[in-house]
């Protein structure tokens, strides 16, 4: 066991956070949302640059050779800055169902991601969905040419300006089966694809799509049509892992930057952090925020077990830990900033909104501690 | 002692929700229910119709507008305009400057000032906060210099709620700098077009314009416009704020919600189910009712201490304003739970109004952040409860 | 809509907590408690004689024709001496029971209570029983001669001292059906039942019951046999209110004591009531308190609603808020005593002890938000 | 950076498993399942038989018993007996007088002291706190006045655990009183055979005997159990209070602890379905799952920390103690649900072995809410946090 940092993962924690801290002050990160994709371009193609769009793909096809952990740490610097690049989208989802499910052809697509000259977007809600990762109503049928798919998808993470998407589509089985799922690669610009772009409530880019016929050879499904749900599944624990992280990057900051404002304004003649009150509060949000930190440490670790329900149930704890946890540390530090934190322009809000919405992501806290209840808990051995 | 209303009392909320049904617009009343915020318009004409029915300041004396209505009459007034819901009465005119013309403000400024204010045909605001004295009221520096027959005032105010709808504003400034914390504060009446005023909006984290800076650059004020005494303007403000209180619990309001949150969620589909099949949702839903309903009774207690005590401060108004603010922070999050992943959709543009309560979730959910810290944060609450009521 | 007293009710609180004050100090308690009836013989006697033995009997019958709001002044009065008498048992449940289910000759028995030469006690659990007031599973079978009862029950409060027993049995159908109970009136000597006497742990006096083809007459059934389960229902929430109440007394005096501590207990030379974070909570717990009593109104001004089914939903809410605020307040009280809050000659543990209980008796917290979650909750108008 | 033990740290646990299943017998460790308290004949022969594997005292120096561990085994090895669980070694004299004697004492002390005290000939307690000074050590009063080769001892300690086991008190003791706090403080092993030693059992509000009051009306103490320097008791007892904290979030007891409830909750009928049929419980179950899980890895997290740094005490410790008593406190509320009413029913006398845990639920409950107050209450802890962690 063993919590200390290799020479790699110090090298790419300090690439990510010297990038950021260079590059992404407050006037920059308006610049960057308010560009037609949300982000900066200019960023993604420093990050290419890096090499830290190839952190978890194999080094034989352009990347890093990383997993989970490394991923972690780009993902906690980006928390932190409150980064807007489609990072989760295209290179721990999109990559990921590339690497999981994809053919060697496809998969070649990666050094493309790397490089930074491919964006991708995964479909993992539909209007209706429960959020369950194989709950999927979105149905393909098999034509003479190939497939045709109808359905429609909500909230994709960066949909809008993605080069191309991943449709998990239903070829079989019952709505929320695990079999029966085929992940088409498609175009974003395919004939049917309608596509509504907009800001989500974290000042993020996210997109509804309706495909209406849209047509797929064979050659666009991502591994043996049907067979796509574990993979999916198991992206979107990545996925769940990589916010984990984010969250934890972004409370940090938060907790920080309320730290300071106790200690420096001031009311009543002294600074308000001297209030034992308000002391024991910034305590609790430490205690919170470090319970926190070992909660995305917990997901990063077991994010690599190759067994589904063990897999699973650790996610599920470790996402409603992490929801509940920012939920506290973004009301207290809202409050305990008092009126100004209340504000547009100051951070605090920022990082508060976001947040909120990572919550919401993939289940919120109460979603995952319900899934956790039924599957049995965590102590599941007998005295 | 008996918690049902009486007939009369009874006869009392019919006519009140009658006036609801016929006075205010049903598309109105659908766009409150879903956390709409009313357009200034919205406002002036509710309470235009309020005025017109002689309802727009029930607490006033009643030369000056007042209604003589006892403690649970003006209790169940509250109740029902929360629980349908319509918009509030302007709290700056209705609630705060308008009480403290009736009670210190020389004859002229009454007749001058009140009528305007109980028809809202003078938009008020509030200029206590500044920057570094929010909940720390004494140690403001705005000041207002004696030249003749006028003041100047230089400044800077902050927090100030719905000033860029405002013709006026009432303000505590310091008139004499040589005594200390709460001496030497007074109240001033300001009107909004004079020049040197300077109004910069503060977007709030839901995006929303609600607040703003008030900078005072040199403003000449006619020395009329002074309520009261000099120097005595900490003595006003504490007079108003402790009636501001009145239904700051915002019961009404929050049992509509609960009405409201459990409609949406038997309605709104998850998966195969429905939010409300949810056993741990349905239970914290119920949690906050039964501290709501608690909250209900608390208030009454209040309500009908202050009948016998013919309107005193109650110390226990901190508690509904702590409980309150809770309760409805509490149900803006189940509200945003009902809406789940979905309500990071935002969608100013949506045509589709039923589901304007979705894309209102997330931002009532910031926005209702800002209930546990203006107007006296709980924090202070707390502190004023540990001192007034406890004695420590 | 008035919350004021009336000189009647006035009365009868301050003759309560009159008696208490002057004859149940902690000395005089501990005496009770060691007797083998567990309380005061003498405070039974006193009670009598003010005439609070009667508070809820029709004048005609002995009483003083009171109803739930003056149960709850008594009540309040006894949580806050912690008073040991049966009470609830004898005048609330017992009582109650007469009242409403009795024939004239049963019912004539309340001038026995209301003297204090008669005791009860309602046996209201049974050992595998959900909690559920008409979840009854002991039997009363037709004989020749009357009825013969099988089954037990546990946790009856009072069950071993008391003069007379009320047994709720099923006589038809299913377990939980508020149909086919009958609630039969045993002398507590009667061949058959064996009872088996213990102090709980709030230190108060239960016993478990055993009935083994205990015979009873026709006339020893309250009404008739099979209707019992609207009166039982409703006598036990006659109880909820009267605990709500006690757990009142019992908080404020907990509160009190709380506050008293933190005013004279000196820590790094100044009083502790000076640092603000436990100001703070010293605050939360007056803000439980008020509002616990709140509830506790409601309760007893609910108690009386003829609807089962909204008298049930309000006294679902009053016990599931009075059991949070009394683990809450309990909790609190130990914590901010320190070491002083964990020892057992001082009484804050008393009341910590008996507030935990007390959440447990009739449904917990936890069993009343379900319940009341079931039923659709308090706020069930159209908008 | 890897969460998984090596194989060598696994080889190490079933090692430690394999002995406890040998050396510890099957009743007593289903006993401590239900939540009994273990005799004080158990804790001897258990740490006797820890000793005789050489585990009594794993973190002292090698040469009086220690093993010579890494951090990561010590972990392996407190959490493999809490998750038995089995009785813990005594630790008044394995963490706390051993290692000070280890640290600051005499050869002779370390010769006569350290071997008895790790096969528990001696059992020790600690004599720190004293009426009016539970948390605030440094306002303590008891005297130990020098007389040649002796020390003259008055005083009055309490909230001394297991006093009525002991044979030995190690105590601050105030040797100079012309020096104000944490000056002029000593620490003193004094046999509690010594003339003038009165005990006072102190029952707590489970009616358990586990703590006192220490009487000391003129004891005679010999010059030579002043351990180290005169006047340097307090960075002694800094010295010790910093080693406490080893095991003091008690994870494997918790994890024991919810495979315990979700067992019982499974077997417990509630009419016709079983308590863990209950979804708010599962959930209220789970949730507390999920906060020990993320202290097992802060624990690690700490653990680690200490391999690299040698040892170093951690200000995340007070952390540990924080959480770590929460969630054994709401494990012990959980407990109490399943037993719901019938956990009301005390029974000592009961004979049915299998009902035990409900008879121990509720004094379990009550015992616990100690957790959050003694070795420094939560409130001290966080105060501890606050100045040494965020710096305010």
């Amino acid at each position: 066991m063993d919590f200390s940092l290799s020479d790699e993962q110090r090298q790419i924690q300090e690439a990510t956070q010297r990038l950021l801290a260079d590059r992404y002050g407050s006037e920059a990160r308006a610049r960057y949302a308010a560009t037609p994709e949300g982000y900066g371009r200019e960023m993604w193609a420093a990050y290419a640059e890096q090499g830290l769009l190839g952190v978890p793909f194999a080094e034989s096809l352009g990347g890093l050779g990383g997993g989970p952990l490394e991923v972690m740490l780009v993902m906690e610097a980006f928390g932190r800055a409150l980064a807007l690049e489609p990072y989760l989208a295209t290179v721990v989802l999109g990559g990921g169902l590339l690497s999981r499910a994809g053919n060697e052809a496809q998969r070649a697509l990666l050094a493309r991601i790397a490089a930074g000259v491919l964006t991708l977007a995964v479909a993992t809600l539909e209007p209706d969905s429960s959020g369950a990762p194989c709950d999927v109503g979105t149905r393909a049928r098999r034509s003479e040419r190939g497939w045709v798919i109808d359905g429609a998808k909500t909230l994709v993470a960066h949909g809008g300006g993605a080069d191309r998407l991943i449709i998990p589509a239903r070829v079989g089985g019952e709505r929320t089966d695990t079999d029966g799922i085929a992940l088409f690669l498609l175009d974003a610009q395919a004939p049917g694809l309608s596509r509504h772009d907009y800001a989500t409530q974290d000042g993020l880019r996210a997109a509804d799509l309706v495909l209406n016929g849209v047509r797929a050879d064979d050659a666009d499904v991502l591994g043996p049509a049907g067979a796509g749900g574990a993979a999916l599944a198991r992206v979107i624990d990545e996925g769940i892992a990589a916010l984990c992280a984010e969250a934890v990057g972004a409370m940090s900051a938060l907790q920080e930057m309320t730290l300071e404002y106790l200690k420096t304004r001031q009311q009543f003649g002294v600074a308000i952090g001297q209030f034992q009150a308000l002391q024991h509060r910034a305590v609790e949000m430490f205690v919170v925020l470090e319970q926190a930190r070992s909660m995305a440490l917990y997901a990063a670790l077991s994010v690599s077990d190759d067994r589904p329900a063990e897999r699973r149930r650790a996610l599920c704890a470790a996402k409603a830990h992490i929801g509940r946890a920012a939920r506290h540390i973004g009301q207290e530090a809202i409050q305990l900033h008092g009126g100004l934190g209340m504000t547009l322009d100051y951070a605090a809000g920022r990082y508060f909104r976001r947040l909120t919405m990572i919550d919401l992501t993939f289940g919120s806290q109460h979603d995952h501690i319900s899934e956790l209840a039924k599957s049995g808990g965590l102590e599941q051995g007998s005295v | 002692m008996q918690l049902q209303f009486t007939p009369a009392e009874l006869a009392f909320r019919d006519q009140v929700r009658e006036f609801l049904g016929q006075a205010l617009p049903a598309a109105l009343r659908a766009r409150l229910t879903d956390g709409a915020i009313p357009a200034r318009e919205e406002i002036i004409a509710w309470q235009r119709a309020l005025n017109a029915r002689g309802w727009a300041v029930p607490h006033w004396p009643v030369q000056w507008g007042g209604t003589n209505w006892s403690a649970i009459e003006h209790h169940i007034f509250q109740d029902e305009l929360q629980q349908w819901p319509a918009p509030a009465t302007l709290p700056f005119n209705v609630d705060m400057v308008g009480p403290v013309i009736a009670a210190f403000g020389s004859e002229a400024q009454k007749r001058r000032f009140l009528p305007r204010a109980a028809n809202l045909d003078d938009w008020w605001c509030q200029g206590f906060s500044e920057p570094g004295a929010g909940s720390d009221l004494a140690s403001l520096r705005t000041t207002a210099t004696r030249l003749g027959d006028r003041y100047r005032v230089r400044g800077h105010k902050t927090w100030t709620t719905l000033a860029q709808h405002a013709d006026w504003i009432f303000c505590l400034v310091r008139t004499d700098p040589t005594v200390k914390k709460q001496q030497g504060i007074s109240f001033l009446l300001i009107d909004m077009r004079s020049k040197g005023i300077t109004l910069r909006p503060i977007l709030t984290i839901d995006g929303s314009h609600e607040i703003n800076e008030v900078l005072f650059d040199d403003v000449e004020v006619p020395a009329e416009n002074l309520v009261g005494e000099e120097g005595r303007g900490w003595d006003y403000a504490k007079y108003l704020l402790s009636r501001e209180r009145t239904g700051i619990a915002r019961v009404g309001s929050s049992k509509q919600l609960v009405r409201r949150i459990r409609q949406l969620a038997a309605s709104t589909r998850r998966g195969p189910r429905v939010v409300l099949d949810d056993v741990s949702f349905r239970e914290r839903l119920v949690l906050l009712e039964t501290e709501l309903k608690a909250l209900e009774i608390t208030q009454l207690r209040v309500v009908a201490a202050a009948q016998r005590s013919g309107g005193r401060a109650d110390p226990l108004a901190s508690l509904l304003k702590i409980r309150g603010s809770e309760i409805q922070q509490g149900l803006s999050e189940l509200l945003l739970e009902v809406g789940g992943a979905r309500a990071a959709r935002s969608a100013p543009e949506e045509s589709d109004s039923a589901m304007q309560w979705l894309a209102r979730a997330a931002p009532r959910y910031f926005n209702w952040r800002k209930l546990s810290i203006y107007g006296g944060s709980n924090e202070i609450q707390r502190n004023i409860i540990a001192k007034a009521v406890l004695g420590l």
